[in-house]
């Protein structure tokens, strides 16, 4: 025992010392433009996260392969594992900040929160694509974050304007019940505000199930609350393992699928898979394209999946959520590409990309350029909307793949945007000193 | 040899009853203070003291919380994540309310509210002892988790459900908020730290940190010598939770700036109780060195494998950290279950005789 | 010498005036569920005196310590503590009344030094509150000196100055009682319970501790209640003896006397009842 | 409020009474999963004193194992075999590498060690079988899937579904069996005797170690069932590592030693839990079930602090 106790304190030793090797940092490459990806492949929403990795990192990757990166600049592309873990999640940004990040894609509405603040300090843009706050929208108050294309507000109008239309005119929705289940946590209860003044404002009633993290693959309680309320239409804000729990709920207790609805971060084939044959009808809101014929999608496969420099399983490949990945990081290559013509620099800063990214302009040209065409409705970023409340469209689960059932619906726009400025004015105020934007407009 | 106490001679009961009565420990606590106050802050990047100083620091301080709970009052605790939200959540509502207050004392404060929770949920302790009260201590856990969340006036109402941490200054330097320096966030960090750490050493070696020791080990007798059960248990579990709240506090607003009610969720109770126990029961030094070792090796390993140039994968990387840091565990765990402090002395003891192997 | 003592015929003790009955038991009886431990049991501690409570094991000498310093609630009878009746009370309360006790298995605090553990039993006369603590330097520190030389002074009268600083789980059984000893003596009590504080010491030890009791029964007059299976110890120590079999009192009275009944020696050669 | 407290839950009973049935129906499934988990916790516990918080990831283990084989193309049977074998290595090499060395050692190491091996699995299953979650072969496995509607009443509705059916089978057929091995078989004995007292067992020539590892292996075997009920309710993930929570009320309901408390707790929580999520969750705004539990346990505690079958514990000095 002795011995062991021996090589246990030289262990201790050893590792104090190993430690103090690591911490000089790795100089940046002066000829590239650094790209830290927080992704999570591991923890409980592993599940929804390792196909958004994948898309990330794969598409900037086969940009490097293809086309030498950007401008002719490489991109040099870390990924920094975050488990879904706010902690995790701020050491990643704390490490990678110094090598002259462009740009932060955090994948977590906790990780967004905490680099808000910081993104004006450091001068390092978060891009948190259709997620975070929502509030983030309004880029007089918040210059250095976009949620381009859509913010939480924007999706819940939208699946309000399209149960309207089932019913064949908004006026309808008087007297109607609409369920809500979501993760019980700050990604799930974003919506709520607008959810209550629309349902003010047309006369349904807005019923809540909140789902705890903890509990998400034990659901039997609220869906048996649904049995009771008799919702006409279920609305789903859910992620991780949450979602197929909650297909599979709903199958049990017929809920009638079509009149189930989930937001784009329920829009897994994983998901509905779940959920069998009888999940068929179940919708979800999407605004990146599904499938595999783009030629981009294709020279991903072409150049680093079936060359094997990134382990992406080539089954995964043209799902919903690894092709959010990839829009994700095409709107990061876009932003570097309109920095770039902007500055005339090719290698960028941060607050280069937050310029890039501010004059964002993916026009439907442009997405035939990249070989997208269709892959997403065109988007444009302005200074003062740094979202762009761009139009989603609703996707139909067949009981083998999703197929797209409707055409482009635009979000109430006239509702979302006074609850921002509301929402973006009160952060402001709670956060008093708030600093005031003083970035110039770019275009 | 090189740690040799004697010659040392104590002509009173004062200098034999100080804090560090061998001068090699008196001087060893010397050059770390002022490696921590002068040689870190002169050298460190901002790296170092963003993402391990004030993390390690915070998590040695509710190391210590639980330390006094669980290491000298023998009450093993797993909601000690609940109190340090406690902690937050009152520092959070306290800066709302007194915007001018200056915000280390408003940290300070905070750790009260913490202590009267933590008083409550330590009244059962009365009559459940040891695994049973473990579970239920898990009850606390559970029930402020979901309270973080359902209590909308904790977090003022906020669209997003968390606490964002304002900006705020003390002595014209900003210390909380985004915009306050890494090396700002460190001194105030370290010097709460360090206060309560020697405060909290002072009630140890008293009265009171007696008659915690005494519950702990062997609580019948302790009644028959006259300590009073439940109000004995009940410090201990107001002072820790105490200590845990502002170590809570000092969480959100010195290092992650922002909050979620999942920030202090479970996974926080048991990262604190490892390195309690790794660092050894019962011993405030461990408090620090099982911090650093919980929190620091992660980190390391994250790091080691680009560092000497090899490419892996960062979901390989976290698997394998997993996998080494539960390895490690249960390693020292078999090795020397009484911790890093034990290791520590067997350390010196061998200094003390070096060359001789006895 | 009779054969043969019928139980209303045991040897009383004389009876005390009442100031100096220090405690009485008055027909108590304990039972754990249907397990009798105490039945109908009466007797009294004088003021100043050495009692030696014996017995064969399993005749509840542990279970009346244990009653009489409030750990266990007897369902029957009462106890009267110098001249009072004493309501139901939790130990704590006992020991600030002045009782002190060892244990039979030794029950220090294992993790604590020998000096902690006799600082102990100074809990109950240390004031300084939290606040006082946390500062230390001043009030705190000086209360903590004044009371290290009275734990000097057990420490001394015990000869245990050279194992002061040890943890107590290292040290050997016989020294282990000795310490607790001290905790108890710490306390300053007006009576002390021993529970086999002997058990087994060689007689070299026996010697030291028996020469310890005596003396902290006639230098500081403390009241000594004590179980011991040793019977030359317990004749020559004790004033008074009370005899214990299954639950019940069998004697009491001068040791001579006691060593002398019937009940007694049946009782402790086993001769069937 | 008081009517809404105390009158209105016991109306709606009243007034759906189908929906009251289905309610008490997934109370019981609740509680006959809850129980499985617990179970698993009390056969270590009672045979070697470890509180064995690995439970939770030993489900998800065996469910990753079931599920990574037959992906591999290893067919259902003969995978379900094959991860009964792998749970047996899993248990002798806890044995023999951490439980072992740490013979004697205090309830609270023994805890800590277990969540070290939480992590170390953790961290293992996911580097083999990545962190992604995964169908449960319920339909390879011959397990039923589908449902049963019971009209009741008018448009009253009581849905079964089969795969509850067979976890409520397979639970009760597995506490019979291990109640059978324990009651009549030598090692079954020798277990008993080992959890009365560890030394008298040594001493009669009883190893220790074989009956480790044997209840290892038997807390394997109910975290293999235990995973696919679970897996194929909701998917196979490291998510569900977070039921071993649940089980905790449970324990200190029924006791850490006693199986029927074990199973008598799982009800108990599983019913209390539905039935105050159903009908009185609503007036805190749900969500309840992830605390209710704790407080029902603790209140039982209160009263009984040895749990509803310990024995009753008196102190001695």
């Amino acid at each position: 025992m002795k011995h062991v106790k021996n090589l246990a304190l030289s262990t201790a030793v050893a590792l104090g010392v190993a430690f103090s090797g690591v911490l000089s940092e790795a100089a940046k490459a002066e000829d590239s433009n650094y790209v830290p990806l927080l992704t999570y492949r591991t923890g409980p929403f592993a599940g929804s996260g390792i196909h958004i990795a994948n898309g990330m990192a794969d598409y900037l990757h086969m940009l490097n392969e293809r086309d030498g990166g950007i401008g002719g600049v490489r991109l040099e592309i870390e990924e920094c594992e975050t488990g879904y873990n706010a902690q995790k999640g701020v050491e990643c940004y704390e490490a990678t900040k110094g090598k002259g990040a462009l740009v932060y894609n955090p994948y977590s509405t906790g990780i967004t929160l905490q680099l808000i603040p910081k993104a004006s300090v450091d001068k390092i843009p978060v891009l948190s694509m259709g997620y975070g706050l929502s509030a983030a929208a309004v880029g007089e108050t918040f210059p250095w974050v976009f949620n381009v294309p859509d913010t939480y507000w924007d999706g819940a109008s939208v699946v309000i304007k399209y149960i309207g239309e089932q019913e064949g005119g908004r006026e309808n929705l008087k007297g109607k019940k609409i369920g809500y289940i979501f993760l019980d946590a700050g990604y799930g209860r974003e919506p709520i505000p607008l959810l209550e003044q629309l349902a003010e404002k047309y006369g349904f009633e807005l019923l809540q199930y909140p789902v705890p993290g903890k509990e998400m693959q034990n659901q039997s309680s609220q869906w048996l609350n649904v049995r009771r309320d008799r919702p006409d239409y279920m609305v789903m804000w859910g992620w991780g393992a949450m979602n197929p729990t909650a297909i599979k709920e709903a199958v049990k207790i017929r809920f009638p699928m079509d009149k189930f609805i989930g937001v784009w971060w329920s829009a897994g084939e994983d998901d509905a898979a779940a959920g069998g044959a009888a999940a068929a009808g179940y919708k979800a809101m999407n605004f990146s394209g599904v499938g595999m014929d783009f030629p981009a999608l294709q020279d991903i496969k072409k150049y680093v999946v079936d060359t094997g420099k990134v382990p992406t399983d080539p089954e995964s490949m043209g799902g919903t959520l690894y092709n959010r990945g990839v829009l994700n990081s095409v709107i990061i290559a876009e932003g570097i590409r309109t920095a770039q013509e902007l500055t005339g620099k090719k290698v960028i800063t941060g607050a280069d990309m937050r310029m890039g990214l501010e004059s964002l302009d993916l026009t439907e040209e442009r997405l035939a350029e990249l070989g997208l065409s269709g892959f997403a409705h065109p988007m444009k970023v302005t200074c003062d909307d740094h979202a762009g409340s761009h139009p989603v469209f609703i996707q139909e689960w067949d009981g083998e793949k999703f197929v797209k059932v409707t055409d482009w619906i635009e979000p109430m726009r006239d509702v979302v945007r006074p609850l921002l400025e509301a929402a973006a004015a009160d952060y402001a105020e709670k956060n008093a000193p708030w600093p005031a934007r003083t970035e110039p407009c770019p275009n | 040899m090189f740690y040799r106490e004697a010659g040392q001679y104590k002509t009173s009961y004062e200098a034999d009853q100080a804090l560090f009565p061998i001068r090699q420990d008196l001087v060893g606590i010397g050059v770390i203070l002022l490696v921590a106050f002068v040689v870190i802050p002169l050298t460190a990047n901002d790296f170092f003291l963003a993402s391990i100083m004030i993390p390690f620091l915070v998590f040695s301080l509710a190391a210590i919380g639980l330390n006094v709970l669980t290491g000298f009052c023998g009450q093993l605790s797993l909601g000690t994540g609940a109190f340090m939200g406690v902690g937050a959540y009152a520092a959070y509502k306290l800066t709302t309310i007194f915007p001018d207050v200056n915000v280390v004392f408003l940290v300070l404060l905070s750790g009260f509210f913490a202590a009267f929770i933590g008083a409550i949920f330590g009244l059962p302790s009365l009559r459940i002892k040891g695994l049973y009260l473990a579970v239920t201590t898990l009850a606390a856990q559970f029930f402020l988790e979901w309270c973080f969340i359902r209590i909308p006036w904790l977090y003022n109402y906020n669209a997003s459900g968390a606490i964002e941490i304002p900006k705020r200054e003390m002595f014209g330097v900003v210390v909380s908020g985004a915009e306050a320096t890494p090396l700002a966030r460190y001194f105030v960090v370290l010097s709460i730290t360090v206060a309560i750490a020697f405060l909290i050493a002072n009630v140890l070696r008293g009265r009171i940190g007696r008659s915690w020791m005494m519950i702990r080990d062997m609580d019948i007798a302790a009644e028959l010598m006259g300590i009073r059960p439940l109000q004995t248990k009940l410090m201990a579990f107001a002072v820790s939770s105490y200590i845990c709240g502002v170590a809570g506090a000092m969480m959100v607003f010195f290092w992650l700036n922002a909050a979620e009610p999942s920030s202090y969720s479970i996974t926080l109770s048991f990262q604190i109780l490892f390195m309690v126990i790794l660092g050894g029961l019962g011993s405030l030094g461990g408090a620090f060195l099982g911090a650093a070792f919980i929190w620091i090796l992660p980190v390391a390993l994250k790091f080691i494998p680009g560092a000497i140039g090899i490419e892996i994968g960062a979901e390989t990387v976290e698997h394998l950290t997993f996998m080494v840091v539960g390895a490690l565990i249960i390693f020292f765990l078999i090795v020397e279950p009484h911790g890093f402090a034990r290791l520590w002395q067997i350390a010196k003891q061998k200094l003390r005789v070096w060359p001789f192997p006895y | 010498m009779n054969a043969f003592v019928a139980k209303d015929e045991l040897p009383q003790s004389v009876p005390a005036t009442n100031s100096d009955v220090l405690l009485r038991v008055d027909n108590v009886s304990l039972a754990f569920g249907g397990v009798k431990a105490i039945t109908d049991i009466s007797f009294d501690i004088l003021k100043g005196e050495i009692r030696a409570i014996i017995g064969p094991n399993g005749a509840g000498k542990t279970s009346m310590l244990n009653v009489i310093n409030g750990f266990y609630h007897p369902q029957e009878g009462t106890i009267t503590w110098r001249g009072s009746v004493r309501s139901k009370m939790r130990p704590y309360e006992a020991a600030s009344q002045g009782i002190a006790r060892t244990f039979q298995n030794v029950a220090l605090f294992k993790g604590m030094t020998t000096l902690d553990n006799i600082m102990s039993g100074r809990s109950l006369k240390m004031h300084r509150n939290f606040f006082w603590q946390l500062l230390w330097r001043g009030p705190a520190e000086r209360e903590e000196i004044e009371h290290r030389r009275k734990v000097e002074d057990i420490i001394d009268f015990l000869e245990i100055q050279a194992i002061r600083k040890t943890p107590v789980g290292r040290l050997p059984y016989g020294l282990q009682k000795r310490v607790e000893l001290g905790r108890a003596l710490a306390m300053e009590p007006e009576l002390l319970l021993l529970d086999e504080p002997m058990a087994g010491m060689n007689l070299e030890e026996k010697e030291d501790m028996s020469r310890f009791i005596l003396d902290v029964n006639q230098e500081f007059g403390t009241t000594i209640a004590l179980i011991e299976h040793d019977m030359g110890v317990v004749m020559d120590l004790s004033d008074r003896v009370v005899v214990l079999d299954y639950g019940r009192k069998i004697a009491d009275g001068s040791p001579e006397d006691v060593q002398k009944s019937q009940a007694v020696i049946d009782a402790y050669l086993g001769v069937s009842h | 409020m008081l009517y809404d407290i105390f009158i209105d839950p016991f109306v709606q009973m009243y007034q759906m009474p189908d929906f009251f049935l289905q309610v008490l129906w997934e109370g019981f499934v609740a509680g006959i999963l809850y129980a499985l988990i617990a179970l698993g916790f009390v056969l270590i516990f009672k045979a070697s004193g470890v509180f064995n918080f690995a439970q939770g990831i030993m489900v998800v283990f065996a469910g990753l194992t079931l599920v990574g084989l037959h992906e591999n193309g290893v067919p259902a049977y003969l995978a379900l075999i094959l991860t009964i074998g792998v749970m047996g290595i899993l248990a002798y090499s806890i044995e023999r590498v951490v439980m072992r060395p740490l013979v004697n050692q205090p309830d609270i190491i023994l805890l800590m060690a277990t969540i070290g091996l939480t992590y170390f699995l953790i961290g293992f299953g996911e580097f083999i079988f990545g962190g992604e979650p995964k169908r449960m072969i319920a339909d390879e496995l011959g397990l039923p899937t589908g449902s049963t509607a019971f009209e009741f009443g008018e448009r009253g509705l009581v849905i079964l579904q089969h795969i509850d059916v067979a976890a409520a089978v397979i639970a009760i057929i597995m506490v019979a069996t291990l109640g059978v091995f324990f009651n009549k078989t030598r090692i079954g004995r020798a277990l008993r005797a080992v959890a009365d007292d560890h030394q008298a067992a040594l001493s009669v020539g009883i190893s220790l170690n074989q009956i480790w590892a044997i209840v290892w292996f038997a807390a394997g075997l109910v975290a293999l069932a235990t995973g696919i009920m679970w897996g194929a309710r909701s998917d196979v993930s490291f998510a569900l590592e977070i039921i071993a929570f649940k089980a905790l009320p449970v324990l200190i309901l029924g006791g850490f030693t006693s199986i029927p408390g074990a199973i008598i707790g799982g009800l108990i929580i599983g019913f209390g839990e539905k039935i105050g999520e159903l009908y009185w969750g609503g007036l805190v705004g749900g969500g309840i079930e992830s605390w209710l539990a704790y407080i029902i346990a603790l209140i039982f505690l209160l009263f009984r602090p040895q749990g509803l079958f310990g024995e009753k514990i008196i102190e001695r000095v």
